[in-house]
This record gives C-alpha cells, structure tokens and sequence, in this order.
C-alpha cells in the first residue's frame, strides 16, 4: 500500500517536473518547486512509515518549513528585483 | 603534558586564535595576535622537530580514540620538516604583512586579512600534520578557501576574477580528490592513511583502485599546479597582495606536493604508484614540460610578479623531477628543493612587494635605474635571483646539485642537460629585471621613490639570509630532508 | 503589562510543543525545553512579535467549528476542482474580482484570505487594505465565495459584531 | 520494493540535471537546483541517510537557493551561448567518466552487506557506540566523538566562508525599515511569518538538543534557526532583522562557536587527556561524551547560525 | 478488532489521498495559464496532503507520530495557503495578465 | 542483470558528477559555472550515501529489535562535505557579485575581452 502511494507520488513529482522544466514563467516553475516540495514531504513521511522508523517526520517538517522560507523568498528577491527595474524605467 | 599534546596544538592554536582575530576590532591588535601566534607557531614547530629528530615518527590519536576508529596525527621527519617551512614562512611574513596590507588593501578588509592569513595557516598545518585521508580533505578546504578570500582581496579587480577562476579549479581538484578517496574507501572500509596501505595490497589489482589513484593524482596536481593543470596559478600569484603571493608560492603549493608524496608513497606505496601505474614516467615528463615551456613563459613577462609566479611553476617541475625518479635520492633532492624554493621565492615575492610598496607597479619597464633608489631590495632580489638560477653558494645550487646526482645515478643523463639549460632560462629573465633596475637610466620621477621601510626589509632579508646560509652550510637540511624521504619510502618498502 | 502575559502564554504553549516534539522525558531534556523556550520568547520580544495572542485563539471553540466547517468546504470544492482536470474539454472560466473583507483585525484579513486560498478554485492575488483580489477558476466558485458566507463566519471567529 | 523507488529518483535527478544544462534563463536553473537537491534529499532518506537528507534539504533547498537567486538578481538572467566550442569540455567529460564507470567495474553491489565498507571500521562504530558513548543516533556519535575533530574542522570551514563574505560582501546597515514598494501588500506574509518565528527557533533548538536521538545536530540547527530569521527578514525586512540581532554580535557568534569547540577539545587537554577527549571532561566516560558532545553541538548551532545570517545579510544588502 | 478497522480507514485515506494528489499534477500539467495552475496546487496542497497525512495518523495511532503528523499538517494548512497567495501577488506585481474568461461579463 | 541493477546507482551517479562538472568547464557565465560545482559536488554525495547502503537496512539510529543498519561513516563525512559545498557556493556567490560590481558582467568571455583591454 505505502508502495502504491509512493509511486504515486513519484508520478505526481515527474509531473511537477515536466511543469518545471516548461516554465513558461519563473513563477511556474516557483510554484513546481514548490508543489514538489510539498510532495517530497509526504514522500518523505510515507518512506518512514515503510521503513517503520517514524523518526523520519522530523525531516518531513524541516522540509515544510525550508521549502516555505525558500518559495517566499524566492519571490521576494525576485519582486525586489522587478519594483527596482520598474524605478529604473522611470 | 603541553609538550606531549604538541602535535594538537600545532594545528589548534591558530585554529582559535582565529575567530579571536574576528573579534578584535582594532587591525593593529588583529595583526599583534597574528604575529605572536606565527612566531608562537614557529617555535612549536621548533619543538616538535626536535621531538622527531630524537624520538621518530610520532603518532597521536585524537580524542584518544584508537586508530582506524578516530583520527590519527602522524608525523614522520618529511612532516616536520613541512611544518618547519610553513612556520617559518608564516612568522617572516607576519611582521612584513603591517606594512603590506595597509598599503594594499582597503582599511575595512585588514582586520579580516588576518583572520583568513591564520585559516590558510591552519589548514595548511593541519593537512600536513594528519594522518587521516578525510581529514585531509577537510583541512585541504580550509586552506583554499582562506587562500581564495585572500587572493581576492588584492588591489585590482583582476585579484576577483583570480580568485575565482582558483576557486573553480581548487574546488574540481578538491572534489577529485573526495571522489578518490571515496572510492579508496569504498575498497579498504577504513581511512586512517596507514591502514589503508596495509589493506590495500589485497584490492590492489582491481580497477576500482587504479581509479582512485587516478583521481586523487589528477586533484592533487591541480592543487599544487602541475604542468598541465597550473592556469589558475599565474592569476592568483600576480594579483594577489604581495604577501600573499609570497606566503602562498612558499607554502600552499608544496604542501600539494607534500600531500602528493603522502599519497604515492605512504598511502599507494612505491610499489604501487611507480611500478604498476607507471606514474613516473608520466610526471617526468610533465615535470620536463612544465621546466621548460613555464621558464620560456616566464621571459616574455613584463610584470615581475606573473613572471616570478611562472618560474613557480618550472621550479615545482623541479620538485616533480626528483620524486619521479622514485629513488631516495631523487625524493630527497626535490624536498630539498621544496625547501630551497620556499624561501627562494618568498624572498622573491617580498622583495616585489616592497617594490610596489614605493613605486606603485611592478612591471619592468617602470623599474629603471632602481638600484639606486632601493639598494637593499634590488641586492635582495638579485641575491634571491641568483639562488633561483642555481649559482654555487646558494641554496639554489645545492638543491640542483643533488637533483642533477639523482638523475645521473639513474642514468637520466638528458635531464642533466635540460636542468643546466633551464638554468640559462632562470638566468635570462632574472637578468631582464636586474639589466633594468640596475643599466637603465632612471625615469623621471624615479628620484621621488625611497628605499622600502625596515619592517619589510628586514624579513626579506631573513629569507635571503636562509638561502645564503643553506648555500654555505646545507649539512643540516639536506639530512633532514634524507631523513624524510628515507621515512617516505621507507614505510613504502615495509 | 499585558504584554507580559502574552508572553508568558507564548512561552506556556512552546512549552507544550516542545514536550509533543521530544518524546523524551529526561530532566536534562525538559531544562533544556526550558531554556529554549526562554530564549525563543526572548527573541520574539526582541523581534516586537508579541503584540497580541495567536496561538491560544487557535484552540477556542469557535474556531475548531469554523475549521470544521472549512474543511467541509474545502472537500467539496476539492471535488469540483478535480472533476474540472479530469474533464477533455476542461469548462474552466477563469475570472478576476475583488471583494471586500468585513474583518477589522489584520489576523481575520489573513485567515479570510488564506482561506479563500485553502479552497481550490479560488485564489486571493492581492491583499490590500479591506480589498482582496481574487482569481476564481470558475464562475460558479466566484458566485459561491462572492456569497459572503465565508465572509461572515471569519467575522464571526474574529468576534467582531456586526458585520457591516 | 526501495530499489524502484531509488532507480526512479535517480532517473528524475538525470532528468533534471541535463534540464539545467540545457536552460539558458539562469532563474529557471537557480530553481531547478533547488528542485534537484530536494530530490537528492528524498533519494538520501531511501538510502538511509536521514541525518544528510535533513541537512542537503536545508543547505540545498534552502540557503543555496537563495544564494544563488540573489546573485541572479544582481547578475543577468541569461546566459550568453559560449563562445568556443564545446567540444573540448565534452572530451574531457567523456574521459572522465568513462574513467569513473571503468572503476564501478569492480566494485562491490551496491548494497552489498559483504562490502569491505561495511566490516571494518563501520560495524565497530554500530557495535561499540552504546557501550562507549551512549547515544542512539549512531552517525551523532561519529561525527561528535570519533571523528570530532572533522566536525572541528568543518565549523572551521564554515567560520571560514563567513569570513569571507564579510570581506568579500561586508555589511551595509539598513535604515529604512520597509524595503520595496509592495512591503504594505505583505500582511498575508506577515502574520504568517508572525505565527512562524517562534515555532522554527524552537523547532531548531528541538533539533539541536535531540540529535543525539534523532536526525539532527548542531549543523542542522544553525541552519534552522538562521532559516527563521530570514524569514522574519523577508516579512519585516532586513532593516528590522538587523536590529533583532545586530551585525557585531553575528560576528561574536561566529567566532564564539568555534572557540566553545576548540575550549571543549583544550579542556581535555587540560584535564590530562587528549585533545577532544570528552571522556576525562566527567567521572564517568559515557557521562563525559554526552556533555562534550552537547557542547561541541552548541558550538557548531551558534557558529553556523550566525555565519548563515552574515551570508544573507552580505548577500540580500547588496541589492541596492 | 479495532486495528483492521483502522487499517481499512488508513488505506481508504491514503490512497483517496493519492488519487487528489495525482489529479493535481495533473492539473498543474494541463491547465492554460499561471493562475489557474495555482488551483491545481491548492488541491494538492489541501485534500492531497491532508487525506495522505490522516491515512498516516490512522496508522501510527495514538502516539508522539500522530502529533508530529498533526504538527506537519498544521504547518501545511499554514504554509500552503500563503506560499500560493505569495506566488499570485508576486506575479501580480510583475505584471502577469491572468487569462481571464471573457464569454461571460464580470 | 545482477551486474546491471548492482551498479546501476553507481553508473548513474557518474552521469550526474559529469553533468556538473560539464557546466563548470563548458559555461562561460560565472553563476553557471557555481551551480554546476554544486551539482558536481552532490553528486559525488550521493556516491558516498549509496555505497553507505546495505540491502535491507535502515538508518543507523540504534533501537530495539533492529539488527541491520547501513553504515554511518558516509553519512558522517558527507556531513562535513556538505558544509564545505555551501561554503564554496557562497564564497564562490560572494565574488560572482563582486565581479559583476566591478566588471559590469558575470560572463567569463566578456570579463576576458575587458581584461585584455587593460
């Protein structure tokens, strides 16, 4: 069943990925790293299980709270970046 | 009790006296700290030489874990005598360094300068010093990534892209070198150095070990600019801060080729290295190569400093030379000459630094008639010069001396000849600057230029004073570094 | 002096989550819990965080009801969501609207609009001032939130009286 | 039933990497890797390696990233084609590698519990760990106290590299507060980031102080913890962030974890054993490594800590 | 007696789970614009996660798993929403026309 | 077959070190060429963690009932070699914005036509 699951989850992070490599915009791909981040958190959650070392949740949260920080930053230096070109044009 | 913790301490003390430097805010007391943990550092090297010469090769287990399990420092006469030079470099640049620095770098950078002078000097002893193949690989990145910050901080925006073309090349060196070692573990499960050579005799015929061998040669020659692999070395050497060049041309490339001879001899054993990977023959060749090709370069340079920083390459072709020749008394002529060219070329390099010091550029068509301005650092680079070329009573002589023995008794006769031709090279491109300072009417504003203060001079001097005195009398470091290669291949032919 | 309590309560709560976390009940551990809850507080004064009480709001009554309620949401337009990738012909009407929010507090704006965004099919773009911007996928889920109904239930958490 | 599961990770990982060689808006690469080490994570935690699969996602997925966007940011987003062919490059490639596959040849399967590997030095760490030190995570146990003094020099390298920021980057203070036009815009960001603060500093201190149980440690810690505060930065600001923890202090927590380290190591000195001997630091040996290594993990936290926010104060305050 | 029980409720969850999330990708992969790929997440973010965390929480029954599986969830039901809102105010900013449907009026 | 799936990680591994490392040399763009070390480096990682591997083992957290672990030593240096990848990113980062500061280009040909002006 876990087995089942995960491969699941392995199509859906393929799939994440065709997303990611097509853009067309940064924010796709953003928002493909991002879901993949949220599918590597289940995965990694589900491999614990299937190896009945529960220990592994430990790293299912740091990876939530890591891909958060790294999506809002991501865009926040992004949109720093867009606000100043915006005062160059000007 | 200190005394007998030495070998830890040789390595920690500037280790914490790092992030001390950090903390003080003033330069001028970063800089005391730095100077008397180098000297402190000198001494301890001293000591601990001492303590080799009497007692033998000394082991060290660290955390006082057994060996294969923890990790071990090991140091055998070769090591000592590395240290000694690392030392020895790292307390005469430290009082040349005040001067230096605050001429070349930007006021807000001197506090750090020393912080990230104290890491490479960290790394740089504790690369030598273990005996553990991993800790190498840690210790190998503290110093090259001090050294890259360091090189960075040279006056010119060319020091950043010299920076970075080294890092990129130090870091695929370096990732060569984990990936041989990966695999050397992979086939031995252990990576205490001198485990791994007793349990490598059983795995040694597989291809997996030829690899590793392959790898971590082809990373370690990057490190230490072998033939092939030196472009990032040209770079770094000229645009970094002057005693940076000189303390990095005097260290950081012989601790890779010490790091090389751990590897041959300690670790793969003479037997393995030489005989069944024929890497002699390969780095005699590149050895010839990099003599000649980087000594003909280094003639058409304008500036002293790319030019002295391609005569380090030949001379490291000179060090490959005699350990190519896998014999004790070609090992023993190229650790000889790791010696001799440490000091030869920190001299060198310091002399250029206080060259640009007074006269702001180092290129020989700015440096007419200054002999008669800085008397004392032109005589210092002439007699620096003179050692490099090989003249009898310098230190420089007695090395090639014994590299030219070497290779007759092996019946190199041909490398004799390209050592004595070399040579004439060496003596062409010295004599461009010597023709200039000394031949050339000066220039016009050449009167305002004063000779470089004592701080520098004096250092620069102390180097020279080695080379004269080893030219005089090389009793002592020729038996040590016997001593050394005798322990190197020693241990090989176990 | 409020200011206080609330920090007394946010270190209570880290408390009890440290103790969830560990799993380990050693002395040596729950000092530690101790000492790490302080100095978390500690930076969340000094980052001028403690202003007002979030997390013991979290566990009032009315709030475990609106999260309950939400989630039924949630699945249904979950179910419409899917139902709308699954379709060939894919009947999407993406729209853009604004609606505004009732809420006072900054705390209410957010979880209206982190609420609107919790349920597919709509996504709160903007949130400026009592204005939220929101993209629908559909008409039909436009129509539903411009309802207000959620709208009222967030006031309602928030216990703000009336809604405008 | 893993064996699949890691044949298909490789395979997206293969997939991946050629996707960034072959992508030319250097943004879209910058994410890709951080996409490429969430994957390389997830194979970590299949292979078992729980304690490098928390640190790459935090390292790689994290710090890295944003790196590496911010210098984006800075530089141009594209990249120009090369100008030499790449023919040499590819010969070099080819070489090596095929050197590298000719050297798989012999070596043991992977997996292989037969594997020289696996019998020398690594079963007396699993066997002897209980006994001596006392502390279930075995690879806590190795990188603390057998092999404590990579660890050592592994704090070194990371003080290293922020020293070197500061003198590449140095730090510019920020006045204004609110940075960019949109900051009024960020109410969502920053209750969230509100709510959030304090759960990631105590979920870091979690980790620190439980990596002798679990994965986690010193290291990942730091990471953690610094992960917050750029948080707290990206919703408040980084004018803000400096005021909670000023630049001089990061400079002292840098320096400070690496001496709590090397004092621990010094103490062992002093109380007449080795250097990094915990053992002689209590009556009793096993006592002594659990205090020694609780030390020397709270040198590492602080130091990398302070040394993660010094990179991203150096990076993000070059923005201007 | 209870254990089956739970087990059958733990699979429905999770593979129902499963189902959502793959639907998701799915829909990230085939709907037209930036926008209204970010519903698509939301629904894996959302029922995907949630239905694959509880199967989880029925497993590991009432222990320290659960909480930290409750922990993850809340954290999610947190980040999510706010990662995806952030995602469409940064394309906002940056001028990115959403695809808008205009058969019918506003 | 036992031949293929036995190293089948390995071979892969190899692919992945030699894409990086065909960035690092083969690109001119600087920030490019620090990814690519990146990649590089994590992949020699996952060298490291693959042969820590034993069949049927799980990680080396000791606990009751559990007899196979795969071997810690891996994890361990690749523990440190992580630390020392981030650190060469950022300084590597670190002097890409400053050339750009300087140079006006993160692109090595263009840096290598300004510096032969000089």
């Amino acid at each position: 069943m876990f087995i089942a699951v995960s491969a699941v989850l392995l199509v859906a992070i393929a799939l994440g990925l065709v997303r990611a490599f097509r853009g067309p915009t940064l924010y796709d791909r953003v928002m493909a790293a991002n879901m993949i981040g949220t599918l590597t958190v289940l995965m990694v959650a589900v491999l614990g299980f299937m190896a009945e070392r529960p220990e592994f949740l430990d790293i299912a949260l740091v990876y939530v709270l890591i891909s958060f920080v790294s999506t809002i930053a991501v865009l926040r230096v992004y949109a720093s970046r867009v606000s100043m070109q915006g005062s160059d044009r000007k | 009790m200190l005394l007998s913790n030495l070998p830890a301490l040789q390595v920690v003390i500037p280790l914490v006296s790092a992030p001390v430097c950090l903390l003080l805010r003033n330069p001028r007391h970063a800089w005391a700290c730095a100077l008397i943990i180098s000297w402190l550092v000198l001494a301890m090297a001293l000591l601990l030489l001492q303590q080799v010469y009497t007692l033998g090769t000394i082991s060290y287990a660290i955390g006082a874990w057994a060996t294969p399990w923890g990790i071990e420092y090991r140091i055998d006469m070769a090591g000592a005598l590395m240290i000694l030079i690392i030392a020895t470099v790292g307390a005469v640049t430290m009082p040349y360094a005040w001067r230096n620095i605050q001429h070349e770098l930007h006021r807000k950078h001197t506090g750090v300068y020393y912080t990230c002078y104290l890491l490479c000097l960290t790394g740089l002893l504790g690369i030598v010093v273990t005996g553990d193949a991993f800790n190498l690989f840690v210790f190998l990145e503290i110093s090259s990534l001090s050294s890259y910050v360091l090189i960075s901080l040279g006056p010119s925006r060319r020091a950043l892209t010299a920076a970075y073309q080294y890092l990129v090349m130090g870091t695929i060196g370096a990732t060569f070198i984990l990936i041989g070692i990966g695999l050397l573990y992979m086939m031995t499960g252990t990576l205490n150095m001198q485990d791994i050579s007793q349990r490598l005799p059983e795995v040694a015929d597989t291809r997996t070990i030829r690899v590793a061998f392959a790898f971590v040669t082809v990373g370690v020659s990057i490190k230490l600019a072998l033939f092939p692999l030196h472009i990032w070395l040209p770079n770094a050497y000229t645009y970094a801060p002057s005693v940076v060049s000189a303390f990095m041309a005097a260290t950081a490339t012989k601790v890779g080729v010490y790091v090389l001879l751990r590897f041959f001899f300690t670790l793969f054993g003479l037997q393995f290295s030489f005989n069944a990977m024929h890497v002699g023959e390969i780095l005699m060749l590149l050895a010839v190569a990099a003599i000649l090709i980087a000594s003909l370069v280094a003639i058409f340079q304008d500036n002293v400093k790319r030019m002295l920083a391609y005569s380090s390459v030949a001379q490291i072709g000179y060090i490959i030379l005699g350990i190519s020749l896998a014999t004790t008394a070609g090992v023993s002529a190229g650790m000889l000459h790791l010696f001799n060219h440490a000091m030869i070329k920190g001299a060198l390099f310091m002399a250029m630094g206080c060259i640009f010091l007074r006269l702001g550029s180092v290129e020989i068509h700015n440096m007419h008639g200054l002999a008669r301005q800085m008397p004392w650092t032109m005589a210092a680079f002439v007699a620096g010069g003179l050692s490099l070329i090989g003249v009898p009573l310098t230190a420089g002589f007695i090395s090639k001396w014994y590299l030219v023995n070497a290779a007759l008794t092996d019946g190199y006769w041909p490398l004799a000849v390209l050592i004595l031709v070399s040579s004439l090279l060496a003596l062409i491109y010295i004599w461009r600057v010597v023709e200039a300072a000394y031949f050339h009417l000066p220039g016009a504003d050449m009167h305002k230029v004063r000779e470089a203060p004592a701080s520098m001079l004096i250092p620069t001097w102390l180097l020279i004073g080695v080379n004269l005195y080893v030219g005089l009398d090389a009793g002592l470091i020729t038996n040590i570094a016997q001593q050394g290669a005798a322990s190197l291949l020693g241990q090989a032919l176990q | 002096m409020s200011r206080l309590k609330h920090a007394i309560n946010l270190g209570l709560f880290l408390f009890a989550i440290w103790v969830l976390l560990s799993g380990h009940y050693t002395p040596l551990l729950l000092v530690l819990g101790v000492l790490s809850t302080l100095l978390v507080v500690f930076l969340a004064a000094r980052a001028d965080l403690i202003d007002r009480e979030i997390y013991p709001i979290l566990l009032k009554a009315s709030v475990l009801f609106y999260w309950f309620w939400l989630g039924r949401e949630i699945i249904k337009s979950n179910i419409n969501v899917a139902r709308l990738i699954l379709d060939p012909a894919m009947p999407i009407s993406p729209n853009v609207f604004t609606v505004r929010a009732f809420q006072k507090t900054e705390l209410g704006r957010v979880t209206y609009a982190n609420s609107i965004t919790l349920v597919p099919g709509t996504v709160a773009m903007d949130v400026e001032e009592d204005v939220i911007t929101v993209h629908a996928l559909t008409m039909a889920a436009a129509k539903d939130l411009k309802r207000g109904d959620m709208n009222r239930r967030v006031c309602h958490v928030e216990g703000v009286f009336p809604c405008s | 039933m893993e064996h699949l599961i890691d044949i298909v990770l490789l395979g997206l990982l293969m997939i991946t990497g050629f996707a960034i060689v072959r992508m030319k808006s250097l943004l879209a690469v910058a994410m890709l890797t951080s996409i490429y080490s969430l994957l390389s994570a997830s194979l970590f935690v299949v292979l078992d390696a729980v304690d490098v699969a928390l640190t790459e996602a935090a390292i790689g997925a994290g710090i890295s990233t944003i790196l590496m966007l911010a210098t984006v940011a800075l530089t141009r987003d594209e990249e120009k084609a090369p100008r030499h062919t790449p023919l040499l490059p590819l010969a070099v490639v080819t070489v090596t590698g095929a050197a590298l596959i000719y050297g798989t040849l012999d070596m043991p399967h992977y997996g292989d519990p037969a594997a020289p590997v696996h019998q020398h030095a690594a079963s007396a760490y699993l066997h002897d760990t209980p006994g001596e030190i006392g502390v279930p995570n075995v690879v806590t146990s190795v990188l603390a106290s057998y092999r404590g003094y990579d660890t050592l020099g592994e704090v070194t390298v990371i003080f290293t590299a922020g020293a070197g920021v500061l003198a590449l980057l140095g730090y510019r203070t920020r006045r204004r507060n609110i940075q960019g036009p949109g900051i009024r815009k960020l109410v969502v960001l920053r209750v969230i980031a509100k709510l959030f603060f304090p759960l990631i500093l105590l979920f870091a201190l979690y980790v620190l102080f439980h990596g002798d149980y679990g994965p986690g440690g010193g290291f990942q810690a730091g990471v953690i913890f610094a992960t917050g505060f750029i948080l707290y930065a990206l919703a408040f600001g980084l004018g803000n962030a400096q005021r909670v923890i000023h630049h001089p202090l990061l400079r002292i927590m840098a320096a400070v974890g690496v001496l709590i380290y090397a004092a621990v190591g010094i103490e062992g000195i002093l109380l007449g054993g080795k250097f990094l001997e915990y053992g002689v630091l209590a009556d009793d040996p096993v006592t002594g490594q659990h205090l020694g290594i609780m030390l020397i993990e709270l040198g590492v936290g602080i130091t990398v800590a302070a040394v993660m926010l010094i990179i991203y104060y150096g990076f993000v305050s070059r923005q201007d | 007696m209870m254990q089956p029980l739970l087990d059958v409720l733990s699979w429905i969850c999770l593979l129902g789970g499963a189902i959502f999330l793959l639907i998701g990708a799915i829909g990230v992969l085939r709907f037209p614009d930036f926008y209204t790929r970010l519903h698509a997440v939301s629904v894996c973010d959302t029922l995907g996660a949630g239905l694959v965390l509880v199967g989880l929480i029925f497993q590991g029954g009432l222990s320290l798993v659960t909480v930290k599986l409750l922990l993850i969830f809340y954290f999610m039901i947190f980040t999510g929403p706010t990662a995806v809102h952030a995602l469409a105010q940064a394309a906002l900013q940056s001028k990115l026309k959403p695809l808008v449907d205009d058969h019918e009026p506003r | 077959m036992t031949e293929l799936l036995g190293h089948y990680n390995y071979w892969i591994v190899i692919i992945l070190m030699m894409t990086g490392f065909y960035i690092v040399i083969a690109r001119p763009n600087l920030v490019k060429k620090v990814i690519g070390l990146f990649i590089f480096q994590t992949s020699v990682f996952i060298l490291f963690i693959s042969m820590a591997k034993i069949e049927g083992g799980t990680a080396p957290i000791i606990e009751e009932g559990l007899s196979v672990y795969s071997n810690p030593l891996p994890h361990v240096l690749i523990l440190t070699a992580i630390v020392v990848s981030l650190a060469t990113t950022a300084l590597g980062l670190a002097l890409v914005v400053r050339i750009q500061e300087a140079y006006g280009t993160s692109n090595e040909d263009d840096i290598h036509v300004q510096d032969e002006e000089d």
